[in-house]
């Protein structure tokens, strides 16, 4: 028991497209990737969830929307309260935050056009499954590929996000050093990524499943991947 | 009907010979849904009435070749059991009139191309052409292309990995919109016409999104005629791409190819059903009973001609033996898809189409397909040819070099695209090891050692000055940017970008660049698998330059022996492949600096390039080459400097030449590459180059953030790079 | 019976909104620089079928709420289908 | 003065609205099946500085035909201010 790989669920909505790369990463990485059905009501006993990028639905309304009242999010949700990791890349990420799982929400990039280009991510915790095996203050390389990733939240909550530390990557430069042109999308406050009071759900807009393969790019989201599954086989070790 | 108003059949696009022959076919006066049928398969767009005879002579044979043209796209073999897929499109016309919609279905009509060949799209380029943009008519059009293929493309996971982008005059009243489509299928499931056996019985089935009422009359009329004289109201509704149900459709269509539950699949473009019925059966050699009443509408009460030639986006129609049906709409249940068996196919060759119960057609399926009206178009040169008089090359010149270099750096075609292909989604799918911003971009085969090397290019600066070696140079350059690589050139897809075929002028040019092709394909063993002719790109008796645009497909065996185009590191050898004439005519420098287009385009050395290219491949094999850049736009300095700026290192190199100066520098002479070759190599490198008769002279060595050339010019990476990033951005943001 | 309604789906005051900055940018280029405030959002229309219209009504409300609108960035309003079948 | 207006850009009826079907295909599953003819366009609001009523409103409608809507595939229709205000 203890050799299995943790298995990682990525779930397919209609319009996904980023799922088959985030289910190799998540077998580059080590770990067994799991298929799962946007219809179905059924996790298949995964350790980790990924919500992968795309279009879901075509983003026509908004981002994310439609498929924020996807059947199986039911279970995401639930598997979300009992303490189970999940991970929302870009389309994820909007969908996470549609259904209430994160803070805040993604709009329109500033510049108004898709932006898919590598960016600098400065780590803001170590408390979440992504980030376990980073520290605060390291910087990952990792490319994004949006149209709507401007992270907006309202004043309160964004006093609540930054009171909280709910704040899991904000775009830097390689140094590390927030603001300006290293902002791709004029996300609030350099925001990449967020995570919830938990910590155990985590999104941000970067491409973390495009970033393992040294042949096609950066390879900053190896320690990512790397955390998540961790997460997961602790898990799979807790609940066996 | 009144002595003045026009006759049915002229309005739908149809001559009054090619009446007669409807006439004559039938033995009989075509009903209007007849007519609407034949209006539109008959149409310059779908038949290919004036084009076929110069595309006879294309050369389409070869080792690689599983699927030469005649089907939906061409196949070559790449190893392994696989083939690739690929074929070129053009949306011009519909993008004239709404960029973003016009380009968004561009992408949608050569993705479903490639699908319904049985292949997982896994590439797309887009070579575009505008007017300058300094006009905001231009810009808008720019930017809502760019907007619409992104847009489109983005969103059914199928990465945008190159493409090219020019501006010339001609292009303000016509843009040119090409996209390109690459995919990848086993090769022994390939779908063709002759791959499955239809059954009679079997039903068409037709799947996607519902009809409605758009581009009614459009691919035919719309791409078979100029823009000018419609009026508002005559002109087809534009069609809005849906591209999310272009996703579930390319995933459902290759679930149903992988069960084997299908025994014919085709896309709908062109002419709509009609179009898509009829050849289905024609392939088949048989009938089929078309039954419009079972057709899914957005509208209410279409007529048979609408839902006939109605050109709605996202569906596609399969052959389905009647025992798969129940399989089948499981399938397209499970993706959310509409299902409706529309058709059945028969025995004996007959079209049958009824609607409200009545029969509304009846004509030979081969009458549609093959039996179209084909023209032998005259052809005449113009008067007077390019010659020496205006010649630029020997055109007094007196500037600053380095002003000079700054103009071609900055200058638009040159300058980097990096605001467009930025706006593109190239990661998806991961297998993206080189993508725009490279001479070719590399696509590994996914589980596979091997990765396609794809470029398209077109050249219609030269073609308007030699339209015959305006196509040698789109091919030779395709082949050198595979090259560079060092990847092997397989063979070519294109797009053939002209002005109204009815001037013999244009027929003219249209032969020549056919000529052009057809030499080029023959020397470099690329053939022909397939293409697209895209016709009456003018607007008031002007029209573009003759621009065939060439999608060229190169394998890499071993994609850890990529080759880059920038300078990887310092302490290299440069050195220059390949000879420098005198030839400024027709070159960037030329319209950047000197603001002229004129003169005679480079020569083309066929066998020269053969033999640069073999070169290339060797070397690269032997893991020779530490980088290699082809030399095009703006020369030997445009090539250098952009080695440079890619990799980001300088360089130091003497240019020992019998020619001026700016000569030697900015010539566009052809069959030439700079390389960057590591210390150890060189006389093994040279070895080479020397055994395939390719002259090669070493100009210096890699290093340092400065450029310097001889004492003659010097500046840093770091100024040229910002000229050529910040060219297109200052341009498209300057005022509104 | 059928109601027709439209729901507005606009920007709740304060947030960035990067399309109607970019539509306000451009106007006095146009020789409009007399236009402020521009915020662009979603219009929706949309048939329902109820036994009266205080259903419909209370459906559209619903239906805005749970998914034409995201309540942490959106405000919504619904216009009566008397509104939307008197304007042309 | 300032007059406020809203301009709703529609899609030409006929015209293919792929966000209309996508939301009026989720919304069964929401539980209202009874909805349909759902169409999504967009709403702007804008702020027009003028002298008059007419002046404003004549100009609103020439930046709505000219930068707002794209007239090969979208109508408009403005609302006028006194709507705007009401409305909440
Ligand atoms: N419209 C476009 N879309 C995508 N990529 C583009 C476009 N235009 C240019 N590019 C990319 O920019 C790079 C330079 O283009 P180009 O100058 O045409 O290359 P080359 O001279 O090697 O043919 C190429 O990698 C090309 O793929
Ligand atoms: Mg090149």
């Amino acid at each position: 028991m203890t050799d299995a790989p943790p298995r990682v669920g990525v779930i397919t909505f209609p319009g996904s497209l980023d799922d088959r790369d985030a289910l190799r990463a998540v077998e580059t990485m080590g770990g067994e990737g799991v298929g799962l059905w946007h219809a179905d009501h059924d996790l298949r006993g995964v350790d980790a969830v990924v919500l992968p990028g795309g279009f879901s639905y075509g983003d026509y309304l908004r981002c994310g929307a439609i498929a924020g009242h996807a059947p199986i999010l039911d279970d995401v949700k639930a598997f979300a309260r009992g303490g189970g990791p999940v991970l929302g890349i870009c389309n994820g990420f909007q969908i996470l935050c549609e259904a209430g799982l994160l803070p805040g929400a993604l709009i329109r990039n500033a510049s108004l056009r898709f932006v898919c280009r590598d960016v600098f991510l400065r780590v803001e915790t170590s408390q979440t499954p992504v980030t376990s095996e980073l520290v605060p203050g390291e910087v990952v390389e990792i490319p994004v590929k949006h149209g709507e990733g401007q992270y907006v939240a309202t004043p309160e909550q964004v006093r609540m996000i930054e009171g909280e530390g709910l704040v899991v990557f904000r775009y830097a430069n390689s140094r590390g050093e927030v603001g300006g042109a290293a902002n791709p999308n004029g996300s609030l406050a350099d925001i990449a990524g967020v995570r919830n009071g938990a910590g155990n759900v985590v999104g941000l807009m970067p491409h973390p499943e495009h970033a393992v393969d040294p042949d096609v790019g950066p390879t900053g989201g190896q320690p990512l991947f790397a955390s998540l599954l961790a997460t997961a086989l602790e898990r799979a070790g807790a609940t066996a | 009907m009144s002595a003045d108003e026009e006759p049915l059949h002229r309005k739908l696009g149809l001559a009054d010979d090619e009446y007669e022959r409807i006439r004559a076919t039938l033995g009989r006066d075509p009903r209007p849904a007849e007519l609407a049928m034949y209006g539109a398969m008959w149409s310059e767009h779908c038949s290919y009435k004036s084009s076929k005879i110069h595309l006879k002579t294309l050369p389409t044979e070869g080792s690689a070749v599983l699927v030469g043209p005649g089907q939906d796209a061409g196949a070559v073999d790449v190893g392994e059991g696989l083939a690739a897929v690929f074929k070129m499109e053009s949306h011009s016309h519909p993008s004239a009139i709404e960029p973003y919609q016009g380009a968004a279905t561009g992408v949608g009509g050569i993705v479903r191309d490639i699908v319904s060949m049985g292949a997982r799209p896994v590439a797309l380029l887009d070579p575009l052409m505008f007017g300058p943009l300094t006009e905001p008519r231009n810009r808008w059009l720019l930017e809502g292309v760019v907007a619409g293929i992104g847009g489109y493309g983005n969103c059914i996971g199928v990465p945008t990995v190159g493409g090219e982008i020019r501006f010339a005059d001609p292009h303000s009243a016509n843009p040119t919109v090409d996209v390109m489509c690459v995919g990848l299928a086993e090769a022994d499931a390939l779908v063709t016409s002759t791959s499955l056996t239809p059954h009679a019985g079997s039903f068409m089935v037709l799947y996607g999104a519902a009809t409605g009422r758009d581009g009614i009359g459009g691919v035919s009329v719309l791409a078979s005629a100029t823009l000018d004289g419609s009026s508002e109201g005559s002109r087809p509704s534009v069609q809005i791409g849906d591209p999310f149900a272009e996703k579930l459709l390319i995933e459902a269509s290759l679930e149903l190819i992988e069960r084997g539950l299908l025994e014919g699949l085709q896309d709908l473009g062109g002419a709509g059903i009609a179009c898509a019925v009829s050849e289905s059966a024609a392939r088949a050699g048989m009938g089929a009973r078309l039954d419009l009443d079972a057709v899914p509408l957005r509208e209410r009460d279409m007529e048979a001609f609408e839902i006939l030639t109605s050109e709605s986006q996202e569906r596609m129609l399969a052959i389905v033996h009647p025992s798969k049906l129940e399989d089948v709409r499981a399938v397209c249940d499970r993706w959310g898809l509409q299902i409706a068996v529309v058709a059945e196919l028969v025995e004996g060759g007959d079209l049958t189409v009824t609607h409200a119960g009545r029969l509304v057609a009846e004509v030979p399926a081969v009458s549609l397909v093959d039996e179209g009206p084909v023209y032998d178009r005259p052809c005449e040169a113009p008067r007077a040819a390019p010659g020496d008089d205006d010649d630029p090359t020997f055109q007094p010149y007196e500037g600053d070099l380095l002003e000079s270099l700054r103009s071609v750096i900055g200058a638009p075609n040159v300058a980097s695209k990096r605001w467009i292909w930025q706006q593109y989604d190239s990661l998806v799918q991961g297998q993206t090891l080189a993508g725009a911003g490279s001479d070719a971009a590399i696509v590994r085969i996914p589980g596979s050692m091997r990765a396609l090397a794809l470029s398209t290019d077109g050249a219609g600066r030269y073609g308007s000055l030699d339209p015959y070696l305006g196509a040698v140079h789109a091919v030779a350059e395709a082949a050198r940017n595979v090259a560079v690589t060092g990847a092997r050139p397989l063979a070519i897809t294109n797009c053939l970008n002209f002005g109204n075929p009815e001037r013999p002028i244009v027929m003219w040019q249209f032969a020549e660049s056919i000529r052009g092709l057809r030499d080029a394909c023959l020397a470099l063993d690329t053939p022909v698998t397939g293409g697209n002719v895209s016709f009456y790109n003018e607007s008031g008796g002007s029209a573009i330059w003759p621009t065939p645009v060439v999608g060229m497909l190169g394998l890499l065996d071993d994609h850890r022996l990529r080759v880059p185009a920038g300078f990887p590191r310092a302490g290299l050898a440069v050195y220059l492949l390949g000879e420098t004439f005198p030839e400024l005519g027709g070159s960037e420098f030329a319209e950047a600096v000197l603001g002229v287009v004129a003169g005679r385009p480079p020569a083309v050395d066929l066998e020269r390039e053969r033999a640069l290219i073999g070169v290339l491949v060797e070397a690269a094999a032997a893991d020779l080459l530490a980088s290699a850049h082809d030399c095009a736009d703006g020369g030997l300095a445009v090539a250098l400097v952009e080695s440079a700026i890619g990799g980001g290192h300088g360089f130091a190199v003497t240019v020992q030449t019998d020619l001026p100066a700016h000569v030697a520098l900015f010539s566009e002479s052809a069959s030439r590459v700079v390389a960057g070759v590591a210390l150890e190599h060189e006389q093994a490198f040279t070895e080479l180059a020397g055994a395939r008769g390719v002259p090669v002279s070493r100009l210096g060595e890699t290093g340092g953030p400065r450029i310097v050339v001889d004492a003659m010019l010097e500046t840093t990476v770091a100024e040229l790079r910002a000229v050529h990033e910040s060219a297109i951005p200052r341009l498209l943001s300057e005022a509104i | 019976m059928t109601f027709t309604f439209e729901v507005l789906v606009t920007l709740k005051p304060g947030l960035a909104d990067p399309q109607g900055k970019a539509v306000e940018a451009s106007l006095p280029a146009m020789g409009f620089a007399n236009v402020s405030g521009v915020h662009v959002g979603r219009h929706v229309r949309l048939d329902v079928e109820a036994t009266n219209e205080a259903t419909a009504a209370a459906q559209v409300e619903e239906v805005a709420r749970r998914l034409l609108s995201n309540p942490v960035i959106e405000d919504f309003r619904v216009l009566q289908s008397a509104t939307a079948d008197g304007a042309a």
